[in-house]
């Protein structure tokens, strides 16, 4: 796991420190009795510190990660903005903002367990220990890449922490189904996160795979971050409900939607569906309310976005400093040397990206197929 | 088991199978030596698919690696795709051919791409079961071959067998191979009770471990005077063909192309080669498919070979039609094979 | 409309007697609010005696035909069974026994608005006014048939009473929205009702129709068949829940279940939605608990179905023809002219088929493309 | 207002535009004409289009007939469909053809075929407009052209504009014909401002009603020597091979296809007589596609007007890497079309 993702935030934790907060809303399942995972979570205890050092740390290496990866990425796209310039080249989707989505979900999560994500794939990569050099040679396209440069940004798969992504609104959601099928059968408890945009819920492979995944009762958990946006298109305008959490009750499964971009509201609702994952109790729907603080993708001008004015003060990073720091979790100190661990390994991660081979032209078909080896 | 075994080779003359068990014998062999194995599908438990392809799985294997799908091709091929990741070998079956899009970014965007994608560190070991062809009045949805579809996008072998020995052959080493591998049959090969069966469609099965390589054709019939390349069903049309000019001294070579992907460019290369004359008999339509494909692989080496213009027996790019005689005039018939022959040899 | 489709069944009386009968549950949409339509339905009041009669012959006409059609398909399908043989080759499926819930919908339906049925599509073409001997003709094949003989069974498409059907589970839905997108464009009141099948409901394209026409508001009034079986799986080997009614509030629609194969309870319903959907209010679901009389498809020798036994005492016509006759609505004579006048109409249909011409060959390559005409 | 106007004439002659002005041009001028076309896709509304397919046509046309729509292509090319089978004209846009996997259903087994199933009686009258290329490491599921999968599957038209003119010319077609028509726009051809542009990209489009009839290739340049087929973004690397081998001697043909649906085999036939020698340059996939079927056009009538061995350069069967310099290997680029064209006239 990414070296920033201290120990005390992961699985072991989570069954004593789960509490249920006032941001957090379970809509009743209309049908099938669904165990209530809450009884089992201790509710009304906090988060212990180091959870939420931990926490705040995974935030603080993603953010980190990508303010190094949109620096390098703007680098050389000139003279003006050509998306095919650069060392780093095509789409770029940050996730600057939707870090506590990320960050509270994975800390239940141990390498055993699955992550498929998004086009905006790097926070939930960051939480879930991807190996970040490998993942940034992928990103500039190199032969020490996670997929020897074949992938891209939107394309990173690490099979030693079973991460994966799609560049496919959606998509993503059905392989998830098969990785918990799959940890199932061999009797493991461990579980397969599924992660989407608001925008990716209003997809046929989103009711396909909820549906599918509480029939047969698998190990997933579906996260659901809402950034309000799906490109330039407001969730109002894509989405006849307000809140994805009352879809749960169309498959019989818990449905939870967190306010206000809450961290350690996420980590905890997370750590419910975990548990009943892990349990053998079956899928749950967890939709965040999050932010996106930057454009879609990188050159995305946002003139159709309203809501930019205030922006930097929903930014989550400095939102959580400051509880922390009222809280005494956090001081000068504990700051400084979050963002120093991640400068460091986020900058050591540039330079191996930087350093790596280029991928061999003649090597084009290398991979397509696998060698038969049975 | 291997089909070295004496005993079984002497039986191996005798035991005729239709294709449908073939095909499910060689599932059957192939579950009872790796319990990663699943299958999963629309009615392919206690119905026992459709077009018969896994008669009898359930009651062998039991609900747990034997299992029906709810309708949604979507969630249940990517289930697959991503159980495959992680080291089952599932074979999903999607129901026809023509229901592909409902869920072909699954196969060809995820399925197809996931281990170039991943620099060759994630295999995924699947097969993807589809049953094509028309010929039985089943409408424009139901009746489509689509295999060039499948063959045009790249990452995934497609293979088509024509017969029951190549069923069972080919569907071992799609199970056993490391990539996904589409296998598609036709539903007029299967030699099912209730459709017209070609008479080919029960034969000789070897008993033990059979395997065909993926990516080698068939000679099916050798001949001197033209070069009939084709697969599934049509093989069978074009055999006929073959056999009915034999009499008039007409000598026709039949090859069986069983694999798409990867294409055998030599064999076809090496009969027109020896007949200078190539018909190319597909059930797919005819424009930017399978029987472009085959010319093309001609003329890229040598357009020279060819001593007459190539005849294409195909599917027109016309929507299935529904009504009997207007779909027979859509398929590659017998007498439209046998007037392209005349035609190239004349 | 179809002959047999008495005017006394259409909707301009459904204004005033829609009831709220014991079997009909609404769920609570968990979202935003719903007007609840059964305030305007005149609650309590009786169906009328001519619109039960209407009913009950619609279902009569459309058993006859399926009758017919049974008859026409497995007469010439020998020796042995094959089904590419014969006057009417091709799979086969039909919809005896689901009779309930066309002639419950349709009533409310006239000319002017659209039905997209499924792959089982006869009763709700009967119900709706297809033109019987067009559509007989495209089952046997023939020129004079719907679609000259291209279509078939599952491919019925009559422009004058806006009727389409699709082979492809659940892709009769999208369709639909845009039918109901251009009348309302086009400022009338005409809506659009699409059919799918319980099975269907678990695909993709349900979904991404629901939230659309949710979205906005479009006249649309989807109906689910639930027959408790999808081919040979049982519906709950392919839903998470019991009801998909309870789905609709995942769009924040109003979702209805009819229990009980009741066709006045569908009626009733079915006058709801359809009223909401004229008023331009937005789509409903309703879902419909009704029976497949038959196998799948003809030759589905349904050996993985254990509720055959007592099935005929299921048969929801001979069960409403007693209850007519009960509430003294129905008696010999008229259950005897309702028989004859359907006989009369379907083998008229059959007779027109088998006697128009079998297409040319010659004519395979006409109408792939329209001709140009602007 | 029509061409034939001799005022617009002069401006014509004046007048340039990039492509995706041009297309917005022909969308605007047909919007104001008939009141049933709208225009329905993922961010085509405020944001104008990812590619500027749109740019500028809410502001003109207002939120009731330039509709951004939820991510579920199923639905909204669904709505397209019944909509235009209810007598509207829209035009839907599939964000990137890449996508075809998630709503290919409704494309080919509805859209396509509704007509023919209906025996004519049903028109859908609507427009299917969709980015496709790659060249800016957009990855294996944003850089497909996949126009040889469109254009196997019979019932829909398809058009693949190269310039501003065609752009504008094959919009207004598109828009004015009854059937479905599927219209491919080339990211690189568009003239945008943040990606490598080809100098072609903005040029001379008439002002006026301009049409530009589906079904005719166009003779992009004229030669004796050899014979390139292609379409969109290759036909301009085609033309740069072209002009450059010139200057030595070597005339080359460019014959820009501009529609594959229906496939101008007239102009393919009359270019090889004359030359004898065929490159097929095509940025979709090799293996049973395009070139294939522009080979066996020549075939189907006489391989003997083939003096050499044809040439494919194409998108190999490889998933598109992201790596730029993978991904150019990739590619059909100039130096690829140059080694062509020697090899072919050596
Ligand atoms: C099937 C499909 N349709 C459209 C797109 C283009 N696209 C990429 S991201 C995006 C918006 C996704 O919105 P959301 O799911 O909310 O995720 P976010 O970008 O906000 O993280 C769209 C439309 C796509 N990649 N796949
Ligand atoms: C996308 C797709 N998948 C599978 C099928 C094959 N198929 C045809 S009907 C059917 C069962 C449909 O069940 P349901 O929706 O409940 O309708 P019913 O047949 O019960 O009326 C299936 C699986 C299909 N036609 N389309
Ligand atoms: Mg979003
Ligand atoms: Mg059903």
């Amino acid at each position: 796991m990414g070296a920033a993702m201290t120990e005390s935030t992961h699985a072991s934790e989570s069954t004593t420190e789960c509490t249920t907060t006032s941001t957090t809303t379970r809509s009743a399942p209309a049908d099938a009795p669904v165990p209530d995972t809450r009884e089992t979570s201790a509710p009304g205890r906090d988060l212990s510190d180091d959870t939420r050092l931990g926490l705040y740390s995974t935030m603080v290496l993603s953010r980190t990660y990508e303010e190094a990866i949109l620096r390098e990425y703007h680098a050389d796209k000139g003279p003006g903005f050509d998306i095919g310039k650069g060392l780093i080249p095509g789409e770029m989707h940050l996730s600057a903002g939707q870090e506590p989505v990320a960050a509270g979900v994975c800390a239940h999560l141990t390498a055993e367990d699955a992550v498929t994500a998004t086009h905006r794939p790097h926070h939930f990569a960051v939480a879930h220990g991807v190996d970040m050099k490998k993942m940034t040679a992928e990103i500039f396209g190199r032969t020490t890449g996670l997929g020897r440069g074949r992938g891209g940004h939107m394309h990173l798969f690490d099979p030693d922490v079973h991460f994966s992504c799609s560049g496919i609104v959606a998509e993503g959601y059905p392989p998830a189904l098969g990785m918990a099928f799959a940890f199932k059968r061999r009797g493991t408890d461990a579980i397969a996160v599924a992660v989407a945009g608001e925008g990716a819920a209003n997809q046929g492979a989103f009711h396909e795979s909820l549906n599918l995944a509480a029939l047969w009762k698998l190990p997933v958990v579906f996260i659901v971050e809402d950034n309000e946006w799906g490109i330039s298109v407001a969730r109002t305008a894509s989405t006849a409900v307000s809140s994805n959490a009352v879809r749960a009750a169309g498959y019989g499964i818990p449905g939870e939607r967190i306010e206000d971009n809450d961290v350690e509201a996420v980590y905890q609702a997370a750590g419910r569906a975990v548990e009943r994952a892990r349990a053998g109790e079956g899928p749950s729907l967890i939709e965040v309310a999050t932010l996106r603080l930057w454009g879609h993708f990188e050159g995305d001008a946002q003139g159709y976005r309203t809501d930019l004015d205030d922006i930097t003060a929903l930014d989550p990073i400095p939102r959580y400093e400051s509880r922390l720091r009222e809280a005494g979790v956090l001081d000068d100190a504990a700051v400084d040397s979050a963002r120093e661990r991640a400068v460091t390994q986020v900058e050591e991660a540039i330079d191996f990206a930087k350093d790596s081979d280029i991928p061999d032209p003649a090597d084009l078909m290398k991979y397509i197929f696998a060698e038969e080896e049975r | 088991m291997t089909s070295t075994d004496t005993t079984q080779a002497t039986q191996q003359a005798r035991r005729r199978l239709n294709t449908s068990k073939a095909m499910v014998e060689a599932i059957t062999q192939e579950m009872e030596r790796d319990d990663s194995i699943v299958y999963l599908g629309e009615d392919v438990g206690e119905y026992g698919g459709i077009f018969s392809s896994t008669t009898g799985l359930l009651e062998r294997f039991g609900k747990d690696r034997i299992i029906d799908t709810p309708i949604s091709e979507t969630a249940f091929i990517g289930l697959g795709i991503g159980a495959a990741t992680e080291g089952m070998r599932p074979i999903v079956e999607l129901m026809f051919a023509d229901f592909l899009g409902v869920c072909l970014d699954q196969i060809y965007n995820h399925m197809a791409k996931i281990h170039y994608f991943s620099g060759g560190n994630v295999k995924v070991p699947m097969v993807l079961t589809t049953a094509v062809g028309g010929g039985y009045s089943d409408g424009g949805q139901h009746s489509q071959t689509l295999w060039g579809t499948f063959a045009h996008l790249p990452g995934m072998k497609v293979v088509v067998p024509s017969n029951p020995a190549d069923a069972k052959g080919l569907m071992t080493s799609a199970i056993r191979d490391d990539n996904p591998v589409v296998y598609m049959f036709h539903k007029g090969i299967m030699g099912l009770p209730w459709m017209a069966k070609n008479k080919r469609s029960i034969d000789i099965v070897p008993e033990g471990e059979h395997l065909v390589p993926i990516g080698k054709a068939r000679v099916a019939r050798e001949g001197s005077d033209a070069t009939i390349v084709t697969l599934s069903l049509s093989v069978h049309h074009s055999l006929d063909v073959a056999e009915a000019l034999a009499g008039e001294g007409i000598d026709v070579e039949v090859i069986d192309l069983r694999s798409l992907v990867p294409l055998d460019r030599e064999a076809i290369l090496d009969s027109v080669r020896k007949t200078g004359r190539l018909i190319v008999v597909d059930e797919d339509y005819l424009s930017f498919g399978v029987s472009g494909e085959v010319v093309a692989t001609v003329t890229d080496v040598d357009p020279g070979l060819l001593k007459a213009p190539v005849k294409r027996v195909t599917m027109p790019d016309v929507p299935i039609p529904y009504a009997h005689d207007l779909e027979y005039a859509a398929l590659p018939t017998r007498d439209r094979i046998e007037a392209a022959v005349r035609e190239v040899v004349s």
